[in-house]
C-alpha cells in the first residue's frame, strides 16, 4: 500500500477557486428542463442538475446540493464545460472524465488532456480513490438527467 | 483507578504505523478500535494450536476449541456482569444482534399496530431492522426526539410508551457523544409495560457495563469496537426472554432434530448460533475483554473523561467558532466521541487534509441519518477516543484543524 | 500438476501439534480445515498496520482497510471464476449465506405453494433456511433421495422438479463423500425452468470450481472449510439474481437513505452486508484462495483423489469386513471425506480412542440427520482429508481402528 | 490445557462390561409405567426410560434407544441402582451423580463413592467433558419420568 501523494495534487488552484465560486449554481424550470438528482450514499452528498436542452445542444444547466470541494468543484467545472455543447461531444467528455479519474495510469497525453481543459485540473483525484466518487458524482447525474430526457425530434 | 497509557500503548501495534511522514494519530475508534498484541496472540494462538470445529467434537483439539469458544462466552458474560453465560449469544456484529431481535423476538412477539419507540438519536443497526419488520409485519413504529442539548427529548415519553411493547434505544450516541439515561428509561418503560433493548455498540467499549444494574431487557454490542477482532458481535438478553425467543438463522448446530418433515430447535445459547460460529472471533473478543477488565473498566471511562474534557476545552477555545461541535460542551453524561462541524470546510476535506497529518478522523453521516437531518447537516467529521488515546493527539488534531482552516478560507 | 506435501505441510502450524504423546494426525478437515501461517500472517498485518472501518473513511489506514477487503472479494471471484467481484457477497459462514438465499431472494420470489427441491443428502444448512420459509411462507419442499449406492436418485428428478422454482443441493456430500452431478441437475432444472443453488461448503474447499461453467445459479460456501478463517462465507450469485435480490439484514452500510419514515437499500453487494463487516476474516480468505491458486487445485484435487483411493482401499482391506464405509468404494465421483461404521464401537468411541492416538475423526451426525436415518445409523465415524494429509496418516488410522477393535471385542 | 487422562480412566472394566451386558433392557406398558425420552442433540443418542412407581419405590425399570459405551453403560447401571430404591432416595442418587460428572474436584471421598456404590467407576468420565453429557443422559432422563409421573396418593 503505497503512502498517499500530497494534496497540492487533490486541491489544484483551480479545483479551490470552482469550489470556492461555484459556477452555474439554482435551478430551471422543468419542463422545459430536465432535472436528475444524485447522491453519494457513503458521505451524503447531494445533487440535482437541471439541464435544458434545445434540438441536440445543452443550452443551459443549473446545479443546487451540497458537497465537499471535489464534488462542488467538479460539479461547477462539468457545469461549464458542457453549457453550449452538443449532445455527443457531451456524452464524449463525459467518458474522457471517467477515464480520467478510473486509470491513475489513465491516457494523460496532452492531446487528451487539452480537450478536457481546466477540468484536466481534477486528475490528481484518480491518486486519492475514496475520492472518485465525490469527483463523478455530478456527472454520473448529468448523464442520468441526459437519458431521462424526452427524445426530441 | 489509572493507568499508564504510555505504557499501554506499546500493546498496540498500529501506533507505531507512520502515516504521510507522521505517526499515526487514531482517533476513529468509535467505528472501530485498534487491535492489542494480546487479542492477536489468543487467536494466533487459538489458529496455530487448538483449531477445530466446536461443539460435536471428542478429540483433544476440538475439546479444546469448544472449551475456548465457551469460555470466551464465559468471559463476555463476566464482563458484563450477565447472570449466566448462556444469556450471551454471538452473532458477526451489533447490527446482526438487532436483527436477531428485531426479527426473531419481534416476530414471535409483535403483531400488526404494536407499538416499538426507538430515537432519532439510533444508529441505522438499530433503526432498518424495525423498518423492516414494519414492512413485513405492520408493526407501529415511533421515536423518541432530540432537542437542542444534543439530549432524548423525554418529555412526551410517556405518550410514546403508551401502549407501547418494546423501547429500543442507544446507551450512548455515536454521533454526538450523549450518553442516555438508561436507568430512567428502563424504569418507565417497564412501567408502561414495555421491555428495553439497548444498543450498547458505543457504551460497553467505553463505560463499565452491568446487565444486573442496567435494567435493560436486551443488549447488543460488537467486539471490533472494544479492542475485539471483526466478525462478532453479541447479543445479551435476560434468560426468561430468550425462553421465549424462537430461532433466527436455521441450520446446523441450532436444532435438535432434522427430519425430512421439518426440525425441532436446540435450546440454549445454541439455538441462535447457526453454523461454524465465530470461534476465533469468539476467543480474540474473550481476550479483549479480559484485558479491558485487567486495565479496569471504571479507569478507562475516567481516562477518557479527562480526554474529552481536555478536548472540549481545547476545541471550543482554539478556532474563534469556526470549529463547531455537535454534541454537548461539557462531559456530563457524555462519552469521548466528538462530532465537529468545520466553517467553510466539508468534512470530507477535514478529514482529508487531517490525514495529511497522519489524523484519523471519519466524515459522514456515521449511519445516522436521521440524526444528521434533525440538525441540518449532510455529514460531520467525528473524532473519538479509545482506552489508548493521548491529551498530544488532541494537540495534533488542533493544529491539524487549523491547516484545514487556513487552506480553505 | 502436482506439489510437495511434506514441504506444505511446514506452512500448517497445527501439524507440529503434539497430542496425547502423538504428532496430531488430522483427518477432520471436512469440519473445518487447518489454516497456513501465510492466513494468520494476513490477518496480523491487518490488524497490525491497516486496520480501520471499511467503506466510509477518507484517511490512509481506512482506505488500506478498504482496499484489503474490496482485494479480497476479488480475489473470491477469480478464484470462482466469477463474472465480477460484485457476484460475491461476504456473510459470516455457508450457514448464513443459505439464510440469506431463503430469506431475501426466495420471500421475493416464493409465495405460498412454490415448490423448492432439496435432497436427503443436504446438510442442515440447506434444509433449515428451507423448513423455515415453509413454516412462514408456505413454500412447498420436495426431496431427491438417495439410492444404496449412496449417489442422488434421479430417477425422478423431472417429477420433482415438475413446477419447480428452485433446486437446491450440495455439490459434495460431507457425510458420504458423494460428489454429485451439478452439471446435469443444472441442466435439467433450468430446463423445468427452476433455478440452481449449490452447497459449495465441501466441494469448493476440495475441488476446482468455475461457476462461469458449474451452471449454478448461486452457489454458498464458507471460508473455514478453505484454509480461511472462521467468520466469513460467501453467497455468490449472477448479477441478473443479485439484481432482483432484496436486501436480508438491515443496518449500516446496506442503505443509501434513513429517515424516520424508512429506508431505501443500497446496491451491489453493500445490499446484503449490514453493519461492519468481517474485514479481517475477508482478508485471511483472500489470502487463503490466494494460497490454494499457487498450489493449483487441480492438483489438490489430485493429491485428495489419490489418498482417498489409497485409504479406500486400506481400510475396505485390514478389518475383515468390520469397518464398512458409509459412501461410494471407489474413487469415481467422490471426494476424500470418508464415514465409517465400525462393528461394536459406536462413533463417540471410535473417536476417544483414535484420539489416544493422536488422531482427530469426527463423531455424530455432521449436520445431516435425514441421510444418517437413510442409512439406519445415529451416527458415523468420519475421516476427511485436507491438501495437506499424507499415506503415513491414513496408516495411522488403521492401526488406530484397530485398537479400538480390539478394545471393544 | 491439558492433556488428556489415559483411556483406563474412562472406560473401567465394569464400564464395560455394563456396556457389552446391559441390564434391564426393554420396555413397560405405559400406564402404568411412566415413559420419558432423552436424547443428545449432539451425537444423536437417544434413550427411553420406563418406570413404575408403586407407592414411593421405583418397582421396576426398563430402557431402550443407542448411545456410546458410556451413555449405555451409564443407563444400566442407572437402572440397576435405582430398582427397589425409594423416589427419595433415588433423587439423592442422582443428585450425587451429577456432582460426580460436573466438578473433577467433587467430592470423591471414601463414604461419598460407597454410596454411589459400582456407578462410582464412571467417575474417570468427569475428566473428559465432552462425554459427561453422554454419561448424565440416562439420569436426566429418568429425573424427566418421575416429574411427568404422576402424584400417587
Ligand atoms: C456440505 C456442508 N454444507 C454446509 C455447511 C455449513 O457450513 P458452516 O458451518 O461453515 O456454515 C457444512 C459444514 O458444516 C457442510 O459440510
Ligand atoms: C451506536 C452504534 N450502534 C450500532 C453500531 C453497529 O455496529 P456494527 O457495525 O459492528 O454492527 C455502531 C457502529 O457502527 C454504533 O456506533
Amino acid at each position: 500500500m503505497t503512502q498517499m501523494p500530497p494534496l497540492n495534487d487533490l486541491y489544484r488552484e483551480i479545483v479551490m477557486d470552482h469550489y470556492r465560486t461555484p459556477r452555474n449554481r439554482g435551478e430551471l424550470p422543468t419542463p422545459p428542463a430536465q432535472r436528475a438528482d444524485g447522491h453519494n450514499p457513503l458521505c451524503g452528498d447531494e445533487i440535482s442538475v437541471y439541464v435544458l436542452i434545445n434540438g441536440d445542444v445543452i443550452e443551459d444547466i443549473k446545479l443546487t446540493g451540497h458537497g465537499c470541494s471535489i464534488s462542488q468543484a467538479s460539479s461547477s467545472m462539468m457545469s461549464a464545460a458542457v453549457k453550449g455543447r452538443s449532445l455527443e461531444q457531451t456524452r464524449e467528455l463525459v467518458a474522457r472524465f471517467k477515464e480520467l479519474m478510473t486509470s491513475e495510469t489513465a491516457d494523460s497525453s496532452d492531446q487528451a488532456l487539452r480537450e478536457l481543459g481546466e477540468i484536466a485540473a481534477l486528475s490528481g483525484v484518480s491518486k486519492f480513490p475514496v475520492r472518485i466518487k465525490c469527483a463523478t458524482l455530478a456527472w454520473n447525474t448529468l448523464t442520468q438527467a441526459l437519458d431521462d430526457a424526452p427524445q426530441q425530434g | 483507578m489509572s493507568y499508564d497509557v504510555r505504557v499501554l500503548r506499546s500493546d498496540f501495534p498500529l501506533l507505531r504505523r507512520v502515516v504521510n511522514g507522521h505517526p499515526l494519530t487514531y482517533l476513529d475508534s468509535g467505528a472501530t478500535s485498534l487491535t492489542p498484541r494480546t487479542v492477536l496472540e489468543a487467536m494466533d494462538v487459538y489458529y496455530s494450536r487448538h483449531h477445530s470445529n466446536v461443539h460435536r467434537g471428542v478429540y483433544q483439539t476440538a475439546a479444546e476449541a469448544t472449551e475456548a469458544y465457551e469460555g470466551a462466552r464465559a468471559d463476555v458474560a463476566r464482563f458484563i456482569g450477565a447472570a449466566s453465560p448462556d444469556e450471551v449469544v454471538f452473532t458477526k456484529n451489533a447490527t446482526e444482534s438487532f436483527n436477531l431481535l428485531a426479527r426473531a423476538w419481534g416476530t414471535a412477539h409483535l403483531k400488526e399496530g404494536d407499538v416499538v419507540v426507538l430515537s432519532e438519536m439510533d444508529h441505522h443497526a438499530n433503526l432498518v431492522p424495525w423498518f423492516q419488520l414494519r414492512d413485513s409485519h405492520g408493526i407501529t413504529l415511533r421515536f423518541l426526539r432530540v432537542n437542542d442539548e444534543y439530549r432524548l427529548d423525554l418529555s412526551n415519553l410517556d405518550e410514546l410508551l403508551d401502549g407501547a411493547r418494546l423501547l429500543s434505544v442507544t446507551a450512548m450516541s455515536n454521533v454526538l457523544g450523549t450518553v442516555t439515561p438508561i436507568a430512567q428509561l428502563a424504569e418507565r418503560a417497564h412501567a408502561a409495560g414495555a421491555l428495553l433493548a439497548v444498543d450498547g455498540a458505543q457504551s460497553v467499549a467505553h463505560l463499565p457495563t452491568n446487565v444486573a444494574t442496567l435494567g435493560a431487557d436486551f443488549l447488543a454490542f460488537s467486539g471490533h469496537k472494544m479492542l475485539g477482532p471483526t466478525g462478532i458481535g453479541v447479543l445479551w438478553a435476560k434468560s426468561e426472554h430468550w425462553a421465549e425467543t424462537p430461532p433466527f438463522l436455521g441450520g446446523g448446530g441450532m436444532i435438535s432434530d432434522v427430519t425430512l418433515d421439518g426440525f425441532t430447535p436446540a435450546s440454549g445459547p445454541a439455538r441462535y448460533e447457526a453454523g461454524t460460529p465465530p470461534i476465533a472471533e469468539a476467543v480474540g473478543l474473550g481476550a479483549a475483554v479480559r484485558y479491558l477488565s485487567s486495565i479496569g473498566m471504571d479507569a478507562v471511562a475516567a481516562h477518557e473523561l479527562d480526554l474529552t474534557a481536555y478536548a472540549l476545552e481545547r476545541l471550543a477555545h482554539s478556532f474563534d467558532e469556526r470549529v463547531r461541535i455537535i454534541g454537548p460542551s461539557t462531559t456530563l453524561d457524555r462519552g469521548g466521541v466528538i462530532s465537529l462541524d468545520v466553517e467553510g470546510v466539508h468534512p470530507h476535506d477535514v478529514s482529508q487534509v487531517l490525514d495529511q497529518h497522519g489524523v484519523c478522523v471519519r466524515p459522514g453521516h456515521h449511519c445516522a441519518k436521521p440524526l444528521m437531518r434533525r440538525f441540518g447537516l449532510a455529514a460531520t467529521a467525528r473524532a473519538s477516543f479509545g482506552p489508548y488515546s493521548i491529551p498530544a493527539e488532541v494537540d495534533t488534531l488542533v493544529d491539524a484543524l487549523r491547516d484545514a482552516l487556513e487552506m480553505f478560507t
